[in-house]
């Protein structure tokens, strides 16, 4: 059995009176692929902020790396990625400097040569001195994609990662979640539409109402599409 | 439920007493002023109402410190409802404080004054806090926001203290010591007028946080109503 | 004389004042306490 | 320490790269400034007398100016959550974003100062005091102010809400006391005579440095 990487008990959340996530569930082994499915505004991106520890929960139990997460720790926070469609860079920036000032921030050592293969990976090497308020969407997401795994990240979250990804941009993600889970690296995606990312996944599961409702291993990935449509049905109806 | 009732109408009762032996302290007992003559009476609930404007805003200042540490929404009511009420006895203070400057000094306002001064810089703060209040997003952030206002406000109050007194230096002006010989009786109607505008602080106090919290009880069965 | 004016002006400001804030928590607190009742029944009446 | 360096270079490159911003800042104080001149232009005063206020008045604009796109920049471009990720301590995005305010806010200071001077000709014998003066009376406003910018831009119309909250609490502390502060100087005093202003805006300086440390966790949190 591989390494747990993270560990959630009854992971529990309420804005105001609003519950959104009642008593989630969830384990992540080391290498893990998992792509987690709901409707918008299932209670996807809390679970996933709570999970990176960016966003605490009212209640329930978050293990990470072998320990409980109390307040943010940093060592934990060093060792987690997070891709969101907000690209989380400044258009006052060159491409570069984005990469430099994260790279700061993560006090990442040789920083000159990682971003600079980072760059030609994501294949915007040519462009990294021009500011990116002129970069078109798929060029910031890639962009984003690199400063997610710059610091070399043990769990890398990805919120609706492949939205406004041309296709160029969805091989270049795809390629390089392949070539880092080699290595040992997590992934945990949310999305909701099924089509995409779905074949590079190793489990997945489906978030309704804010449980988790149904979860899935490698190979029966067959019937999972009916499924999550009958779980959307069942929702609206 | 029913103990909290009976609690707070013994408070009111002895509120309310007391309330009315300072009015007759302040009106009959004390003999009047010798310079200032009868208008002098004001002074009384004008401290008073100031004493329980400050003492308003350091139950918030300490309900929002035991908010950001506890993260429990009862002091966050506590500390809001401390300042509902410390802006209105502020206002009250700040009105009779310039009805009586008007006959005293002929002017209605006197900066140099510093007591006057601290009451309006904290009544802007009491002002701000509300208007933060209004803006905030969500309940936690506004709990967070209004604690965290709170403790910069309630540092300030010496600051601006200090500062007023380094600028009394520079228009140093013969302050007709307002209070002058204060007499025996009139020093106690002063202690008793302010201890009874505290008991009355407590009362209105507990009325609005058990206020507050039926609102939210409110909003939890609606909840449960509606959903 | 004039004096005296400021003397009841003050005076009928601040009990004024706090009279009808009294007054108006108590109103309030009767309004809630009500409101209160009629959703319990309201809750009470969908439970059964 | 190296994050509050990366904070505080990446905060100067946004904001002198952003050059309406700049402009903006300049334009602004020249009107401020002109508007100050032509209202007193008509009533024959003591240039002295009213030469510090005018000074400490715009210079409280100007910070205001600086203050209130620091952290509401943050939101609007997504990345402040970019930086709750980053394996920091929160008070570090606090001194990294003063830091460069009160870069901002000391330049813009003494491009006003220089409109002053020809706006009001006035002679200072104490040159030096004067600016030791505004340098820690902005320490103060930027300190400070750096918190209330962090408090309003978690809230609705953050525009309003930053000077709604900062007159309060600055005006009435360091504003006044730096205005007494320049008015003695211009009256021909020098540093010693302002030394226990100097000692107050000092101690302004260093307990709202402590509180915004203590505090900017509260405020940034989700």
């Amino acid at each position: 059995m591989s390494e747990r990487i993270l560990v959630a008990k009854n992971i529990e959340k309420s804005f105001g009176c609003l519950q959104v996530l009642n008593g989630v569930n969830l384990t992540l082994n080391k290498g893990d692929r998992y792509i987690l499915f709901g409707s918008n505004g299932a209670g996807k991106t809390t679970l996933v902020k709570i999970l990176s520890t960016i966003l605490s929960a009212d209640s329930g139990e978050l293990t990470l790396f072998g320990k409980k997460i109390q307040r943010r720790s940093n060592e934990t926070k060093a060792r987690i990625g997070f891709m969101s469609h907000e690209p989380y860079l400044y258009s006052e920036l060159s491409a570069w400097e984005n990469l430099d000032f994260y790279a700061n921030l993560y006090s990442v050592k040789d920083k000159k040569e990682k971003i600079g293969s980072l760059l030609k990976e994501v294949g915007l090497y040519h462009r990294a001195h021009d500011r990116i308020g002129s970069f078109s969407r798929g060029m910031k997401q890639r962009l984003s994609l690199a400063r997610a795994i710059l610091h070399s990240p043990d769990i890398i979250f990805l919120d609706e990662p492949y939205t406004g990804l041309d296709l160029r941009a969805q091989d270049i993600l795809n390629d390089i979640i392949v070539r880092l889970n080699k290595v040992g690296k997590t992934f945990f995606f949310i999305t909701h539409d099924i089509g995409k990312g779905f074949d590079i996944a190793n489990r997945s599961s489906i978030l309704s109402k804010g449980r988790i409702v149904y979860e899935v291993e490698g190979a029966e990935k067959k019937n999972f599409p009916e499924k999550y449509r009958d779980i959307l049905k069942e929702e609206i109806g | 439920m029913m103990l909290k009732n009976n609690l707070k109408f013994v408070i009111l009762g002895f509120a309310v007493i007391l309330t009315l032996i300072s009015i007759y302290l302040a009106l009959i007992y004390t003999p009047s002023h010798e310079t200032m003559g009868d208008v002098q009476r004001i002074f009384y609930f004008h401290v008073a109402s100031a004493w329980v404007s400050y003492l308003a805003f350091g139950v918030t200042f300490f309900a929002g410190l035991l908010y950001l540490k506890s993260k429990d929404f009862k002091w966050d009511t506590i500390a809001f409802s401390s300042v509902e009420i410390g802006i209105i006895f502020c206002t009250l203070g700040i009105i009779t404080g310039s009805l009586w400057a008007k006959p005293v000094w002929g002017v209605f306002w006197r900066w140099e004054d510093f007591k006057l001064f601290i009451t309006l810089v904290l009544w802007f703060i009491f002002i701000a806090y509300l208007a933060l209040r209004a803006n905030a997003k969500s309940r936690t952030s506004k709990a967070n926001l209004s604690a965290v206002f709170g403790i910069i406000g309630f540092v300030c109050i010496p600051f601006s203290f200090g500062a007023n007194r380094i600028w009394q230096q520079y228009h140093p002006t013969i302050l007709a010591s307002s209070e002058g010989s204060l007499q025996a009786s009139m020093a106690f109607a002063l202690v008793f007028a302010v201890f009874a505008f505290t008991i009355l602080y407590i009362y209105l106090l507990l009325a609005k946080v058990d206020i507050e919290k039926m609102k939210e009880i409110i909003d939890k069965i609606k909840q449960q109503v509606g959903g | 004389m004039s004096d005296l004016i400021y003397l009841y002006a003050a005076y009928t400001i601040i009990w004024a004042g706090v009279f009808l804030y009294i007054l108006k928590l108590h109103l309030a607190q009767n309004k809630l306490k009500n409101e209160i009742k009629m959703l319990r029944e309201i809750l009470d009446g969908k439970k059964t | 320490m190296k994050a509050v360096k990366a904070i505080f270079l990446k905060e100067l490159m946004v904001e002198f790269r952003n050059k309406q911003m700049i402009n903006s800042y300049l334009i602004l104080s020249l009107m401020i400034l002109a508007s100050f001149r032509f209202a007193f232009s008509f009533i024959d005063f003591s240039i002295s007398q009213l030469a510090s206020p005018i000074l400490w008045i715009s210079f409280f604009f100007a910070g205001m100016f600086s203050l209130s796109p620091t952290y509401k920049r943050e939101i609007e471009q997504g990345t402040r959550e970019a930086l709750l990720f980053a394996p920091i301590s929160v008070s570090t995005i606090y001194f990294g974003k003063f830091l460069a305010n009160l870069l901002v806010i000391l330049c813009l200071e003494l491009f006003i100062m220089l409109l002053f001077f020809v706006f009001f000709p006035l002679n200072i014998p104490d040159f030096l005091a004067l600016l030791t003066v505004v340098a820690i009376g902005t320490i103060g406003i930027a300190a400070l102010g750096n918190i209330i910018s962090a408090i309003s831009s978690n809230l609705a119309q953050s525009e309003v809400m930053l000077p709604v909250l900062l007159i309060p609490v600055l005006l009435f502390t360091i504003i006044i006391s730096s205005i007494s502060a320049t008015s003695e100087l211009f009256a021909g005093g020098n540093l010693l005579d302002v030394m226990q202003e100097v000692r107050f805006i000092l101690a302004f300086d260093v307990v709202f440095i402590a509180v915004g440390y203590l505090l900017i966790d509260y405020i940034l949190e989700d």
